[in-house]
């Protein structure tokens, strides 16, 4: 990224050039997510290891739902947010990031609570799995808002032009990648 | 994941001679370095000069001790003959049992093949000396020896009063504690207090410590 | 930095006495540990007895000072604050001082990783040696307590592992040359790298501090049910690998990227040094298994600070040892996978002939790779299903048919070459010697029946240090010998690089070997006392390797010695092909003037005689 | 050619040498053996030994002859090698030898053997055997006989002993927990039971059982030769070196009369 500044403005260098130079930025961004995406097998992985396929009757299902359908209204603004981004507006990816940056924080927040007022044993086997997946989704959901929280700084400050514009977007992304993973482990932990 | 690199295009219209000193960055990283070793190999005798300075300070009343895996908090006390005590010994460590042996005059081995593991005192501190029990919770046992012990908490199988089975001390299970009211004997000079237990590896492992017992 | 604009006179520059990077970061770290530490301790979570230290405490107290560390050495004005697009002036260092600094040349970078790994390599050879001094007697005599023998061995390990096997060779050579020998000037993510390389020196100064919270007895490996007993030291292994797996990480992900897609024209895949290739192997390695180690850390920092039961005695125990040896055996991969490399990428320039077989040596690299997925209960035959050995046994033994490709290679290059026997040549030729012997002695390992009665003790040792020493640090020498006039310009002294050579080869051969026999005879591994029959043996390999420590002593000195006073060479003394060497010798901060762009390979040295040329078109930097 | 002479000949003599070398020293691999188990990856090792001798010297002397054969002399006006960059059968050879190695390998003592042990390990052959039970703790072995009802085998002193009558398949029955606290679970650690001259050892996990099976063919004890003990082969805390237990493998009548004195002392 710091190359490209280096070597100068969008201005001076053709379409194309800049395309592939986005083309190769998102696949870097895809790796990093398969690697990101690791702890989330494992943790299904030790779930199934650890306690089966057993769910427990206290489970919380219906914080468990309106969390989940919190987060992919999030989803569905983030995406919006790429959008507008897409078109180089910038005040519309700040109006949809606030919005996902509230569900999205309302919604971590839930899971915050029910990682504290936990009804499961954590001695449990399920309990354990239980508290350690919703903490890692808690952790990844933090580092999403901040990075999102960060992308909108940045645009209230500095607006959007070509060249800054996948920054905006792949910040965004990446929240999308937080919520699909918690959908992964919402269904993994409370359905199936 | 963020992108633009904005810092460096604005230093040119403003640009800044960096100057960090050579001196600070020396000394700072070279007292860094000599306080890790510091740390990792002179604590304990900085511990020592530390508590040096504090002079004697005799124990009465009410004395905590503390149990960790594997090591006694203080590891080190003074007593006076005739002082009234209230020993207060807590297991701190959450997994593992603990004990306090108090005596001195060398060790009983353990004849085995290639070891040379202490298995307790000769010679028992407790031996004759009345002790009250006052609270008591989560001991594994307590064996009395040739103490003469009330317990004001109602004794469970924990108190182990037959003889033969080793001096006198209290097992704490993980979390447990117990206290124990005296006075201190006439039996001045240097004690050692340990923590014989699973399998005497304890005590091998530096969970010691020594009482000096002035003369009243 | 001092910038004057064209055209305009030179503006006068202001001047800014600014505390040093590294000794702010430590500052703030301190500061984010005492400030989070106290919170937690005193405030959120109080326990009995008001310990200053608790395991929660300690744990967010880490976490800030980390942060603070890597804000204070200069990522607060670089990384944080610019995400947030708020621009701060944090002028960039220069000279000696950015290596102690901030820095996105991925060249300094380089160097900060090959300095830490340095710095861990020799403290963990230091707790070797205390090792061995105790080792010389059969009882308790230099270590006060067996329990700090045990934990002097976990750190050796740890520090060994994770921030010398996993980071010289990726980190440290990976970042300096890589960008170099694929024709780019930088890396695709500097402001990672600028930041990871300083989370190694955070990892190895948690590791070596653990003692301060407590022995840990668990060896290298953290072992489950074992570290929820030991005293709370073990807390700072866990989270001081996190740091440096961590940095590996963020490596792989980078040199991923650079290698896949900042090629210089005309790089094609067919083309690509087999360093690339090797460092894109173990890369892969990282990416996939890093992340499962890390959570699986986490899920025993967990289990000591909540607690949960995961890895306890009443949890699952096995589940640790199979998580943690699936990624434990890829780890030596990802070790010796670039070592390979290396063999192949200086064996043709000193033998003057093309890459033998250069397809078959990437075919080992990433079979190799894919392999090491299979192997990893190999490590577990003591502890496991009678029926669940065999195919754990069979694809330890397929393994070594791909790792034997690098072998294929390099005797195919060296048939009938004219051959330099330099000091790099040696180093690798010793390598591949002592390597051929870990693999040899893995045969044994592999095979179930034999493993019952080799398990934990002497002999695994040995085994694995033939690798790991045989494969990764002889490796480590024999690049540090032959990209040392690209680093510096100068060249080493012949003569002293011979001695350092057979001086390293002797005392690690001797120490090692002997291990073998002792492992045999039943030598059992963490053990600081031993039955007296065995005091013989372990008196003769302590002597090897205080032989061997002081090798490694006198090839550092002798190494920083020519960097800074050898004698001058030209640029690319030893007439090599590869894009590295088509650079000014040290290069410049931007390596290449121009883009180059690769019109043949880099390994076709059959067709030149005495004038050699340079299959690039490298743009204006030679005209 | 000349190259290709001199090495098959260096090769030849090298690995004749070698294979003499594994017939003197071979049988000695495991130094000292006192369990069929034992001889069996005795044999194992040997034949692997057998095998690997020609590649190791192949491999070493490469490394060795062609460095020197092929070295640059400064006299000489060429620089450039003349081997080729591919040479298809030198490559299959290679190939093909190294996957049939380890298959055969794989086959041969790999899954032989362990089959042999999968058998000594069936429920049918252990009917006869000897049973001990094996408890570890930190840092301790207790054994007890339960079919000859001693509860915690001792000797004089009081340490934890272990007596084995000879030629007697035994088969040791591993738990790990504390016996003087069995409520406190979170003791438990892995341990590995190990007797270093019966050539196997077997990890003893918390809340598991596991089986090792061996028929001791000797009659000796610790003392006679210190690789005849019970060890710790797994890292267990600090008290890991001290985790061992003497070890006595005597006759049959002499086993009986221990039996009897154990009895007597009420173990």
């Amino acid at each position: 990224m710091a190359a490209r500044t280096a070597m100068g403005s969008a201005q001076t260098r053709s379409d194309v050039e800049s395309r592939i130079e986005q083309r190769k930025m998102r696949s870097a961004f895809a790796i990093f997510l398969f690697s990101m995406s690791v702890p989330y097998f494992m943790m299904i992985n030790v779930r199934y290891i650890m306690s089966g396929g057993f769910i427990p009757p206290a489970l919380d299902q219906t914080t468990g739902a309106i969390q989940t359908v919190l987060l992919v209204i999030s989803l569905l603004t983030a995406v919006a947010a790429v959008r507008r981004v897409q078109q180089g507006d910038g005040r519309g990816y700040k109006r949809m990031t606030d919005v996902t940056l509230f569900l999205g924080g309302v919604g971590t927040l839930m899971q915050g609570y029910e990682l504290w007022y936990h009804p499961l044993n954590p001695m449990s086997h399920y309990g354990e799995t239980f508290l350690a997946t919703v903490g890692l989704s808690v952790v990844m959901g933090l580092v999403g808002l901040l990075v999102l929280a960060a992308g909108r700084e940045r645009v209230k400050r500095i607006g959007v032009t070509p060249e800054r514009q996948l920054g905006y977007e792949l910040s965004s992304w990446y929240w999308v990648f937080t919520v699909i993973t918690w959908v992964a482990l919402y269904v993994e932990l409370y359905l199936l | 994941m963020d992108g633009e690199d904005r810092s460096k295009e604005t230093v040119g219209s403003d640009a800044v001679e960096v100057d960090w000193s050579r001196r600070s960055f020396l000394i700072g990283t070279s007292s860094v370095l000599a306080a890790s070793a510091i740390a990792l190999f002179e604590s304990s005798n900085i511990a020592k000069a530390f508590s040096a300075l504090n002079g004697l300070q005799v124990d009465s009343g009410l004395t905590k001790v503390y149990q960790q895996d594997y090591y006694y908090i203080p590891n080190q006390m003074t007593w006076r003959v005739g002082t009234p005590m209230t020993l207060h010994i807590h297991n701190l460590s959450p997994t593992h049992f603990h004990e306090m042996q108090i005596g001195r005059g060398g060790f009983q081995r353990d004849p085995n093949y290639y070891t040379d593991l202490r298995i307790q005192f000769n010679e028992d501190f407790w031996d004759g000396v009345p002790v009250t029990i006052k609270e008591e919770h989560a001991v594994d046992n307590l064996v009395t020896n040739k103490a003469i012990v009330t317990s004001i908490p109602k004794p469970g199988p924990w108190l182990i009063t037959a003889p033969g089975n080793g001096n006198f001390s209290p097992t704490l299970r993980p979390g447990g504690s117990i206290s124990l009211t005296f006075t201190v004997p006439n039996k001045p000079g240097i004690w050692e207090y340990g923590c014989f237990v699973q399998g005497f590896i304890h005590y091998a492992d530096g969970m010691k410590g020594t009482i000096n017992i002035l003369p009243a | 930095m001092s910038v004057a604009r064209i055209g305009d006179a030179p503006l006068p520059l202001r001047k800014k006495q600014i505390m040093p990077p590294v000794i702010r970061g430590l500052l703030w770290a301190g500061i984010g540990f005492l400030v989070v530490n106290c919170l937690v301790a005193y405030l959120l979570d109080p326990q009995y007895g008001d310990p200053f230290i608790t395991q929660p405490s300690v744990v967010f107290g880490w976490i800030a000072a980390t942060a603070g560390w890597l804000l204070g050495i200069g990522g607060l004005e670089n990384v944080l604050l610019p995400s947030f697009g708020i621009t701060v002036t944090y002028p960039e260092a220069t000279g000696w001082r950015r290596y102690f600094a901030y820095s996105t040349n991925h060249k300094v970078i380089g160097i900060q990783y090959l300095v830490s790994s340095t710095g861990g390599f020799f403290i963990a050879g230091l707790a070797a040696m205390l090792m061995r001094i105790q080792l010389m007697g059969d009882h308790m005599w230099f270590f006060p307590y067996a329990g700090q023998y045990i934990e002097t061995v976990g750190i050796h390990g740890t520090i060994m592992m994770f921030s010398v096997g996993t980071v010289a060779l990726v980190g440290g050579l990976g970042n300096y040359l890589i960008p170099m020998m694929i024709g780019s000037n930088s890396s695709a993510f500097p402001r990672m790298s600028a930041l990871s390389v300083w989370l190694v020196p955070a990892g190895i100064m948690t590791v070596i501090l653990s003692p301060l919270l407590g022995e840990w007895t668990t060896g290298w490996r953290g072992y489950e049910p074992l570290a929820q007993n030991d005293p709370n030291g073990i807390l700072f292994y866990y989270l001081g690998v996190l740091a440096l797996t961590l940095s590996s990480l963020m490596v792989s992900l980078n040199l991923t990227t650079t290698i896949l897609f900042k090629r210089a024209k005309g790089l094609t895949w067919n083309r690509l040094p087999m360093y690339a290739w090797g460092i894109l192997a173990v890369s892969l390695l990282n990416i996939i298994w890093l992340p499962e180690i890390e959570i699986t850390f986490i899920l025993a920092v967990l289990d000591r600070v909540v607690p949960l039961p995961f890895f306890t005695a009443v949890g699952s125990p096995i589940t640790y040892l199979e998580l943690f040896w699936l990624f434990g055996h890829p780890e030596v991969y990802i070790i010796v996978v670039p070592a390979f490399a290396i063999w192949m990428e200086i064996m043709p320039v000193m033998a003057r002939k093309p890459l033998f077989a250069r397809e078959w040596g990437i075919i080992g690299l990433i079979f190799v790779m894919m392999l090491s997925g299979f192997v990893w209960a190999h490590h577990m035959f003591t502890n496991m299903r009678l029926t669940e050995m065999l195919p754990f046994s069979f694809f330890t033994e397929m393994i070594s048919i791909p790792t034997g490709f690098a072998y294929m290679v390099v005797i195919g290059t060296l048939w009938r070459s004219r051959f330099r026997m330099t000091v790099p040549s040696l180093f690798v030729l010793m390598s591949m010697f002592n390597f051929l012997i870990g693999g040899m002695t893995g045969v044994f390992l592999a095979d179930p029946v034999i493993n019952l009665q080799l398990h934990d003790t002497f002999f695994v040792v040995a085994h694995f240090h033939f690798t790991i020493i045989g494969g990764m640090v002889f490796t480590w020498l024999a690049a540090m010998y032959y990209w040392l006039p690209k680093f510096s310009g100068r060249m080493y002294n012949s003569k002293m690089g011979v001695l350092g050579a057979i001086w390293v080869f002797i005392g690690f051969d001797g120490a090692f070997s002997l291990m073998f026999i002792q492992g045999l005879r039943g030598m059992n591994r963490w053990v600081p006392v031993y039955p007296p029959y065995l005091q013989g043996i372990n008196i003769v390999i302590s002597i090897f390797a205080f032989i061997l420590g002081l090798g490694f002593l006198f090839n550092l000195i002798h190494i920083a010695w020519a960097m800074k006073s050898g004698k001058k060479v030209q640029e690319n003394p030893w007439q090599s092909k590869t894009l590295e060497w088509q650079t000014t010798s040290p290069p410049a901060e931007e390596s290449f003037a121009a883009a180059p762009v690769v019109t043949g390979s880099f390994y076709d040295y059959e067709d030149d005689d005495e004038s050699f040329s340079i299959p690039t078109t490298p743009g204006p930097v030679s005209m | 050619m000349a190259d290709l002479l001199i090495f098959g000949v260096l090769w030849v003599v090298f690995s004749v040498l070698g294979e003499l070398g594994v017939s003197a020293w071979g049988h000695n691999f495991y130094y000292y053996t006192a369990s069929t188990q034992a001889l069996d990856g005795l044999s194992a090792s040997v034949f692997l030994f057998r095998f690997l001798t020609p590649i190791f010297v192949f491999v070493v002397l490469m490394l060795i002859f062609i460095p020197l054969r092929a070295r640059r002399r400064s006299r000489d006006s060429v620089v450039r090698g003349k081997g080729a960059r591919f040479n298809a059968t030198y490559v299959t050879i290679w190939v093909t030898l190294s996957l049939a190695v380890n298959l055969l390998f794989f086959v041969h003592p790999t899954t032989s053997a362990a089959e042999q042990m999968f058998k000594e390990m069936s429920p049918q052959a252990e009917q006869h055997d000897l049973v001990v039970d094996v408890v570890a703790r930190q840092w301790q072995w207790f054994f007890s006989y339960p079919q000859y009802g001693i509860q915690n085998a001792l000797n004089a002193n009081g340490n934890n002993v272990l007596y084995l009558p000879v030629n007697r398949p035994v088969e040791f029955v591993l738990r790990s927990y504390d016996p003087n606290h069995p409520y406190a679970v979170g003791l438990d650690v892995i341990h590995s039971f190990w007797i270093p001259a019966f050539g196997e050892k077997m990890d003893v996990i918390p809340g598991e059982t596991r089986y090792m099976v061996a028929t001791p063919t000797k009659i000796a004890s610790t003392e006679t030769n210190p690789e005849v003990r019970v060890q710790c082969a797994e890292v267990c805390g600090p008290g890991h070196p001290y985790m061992y237990a003497t070890v006595h493998i005597v006759s049959d009548a002499a086993f009986k009369q221990w039996v009897k004195q154990q009895l007597k002392a009420g173990n």
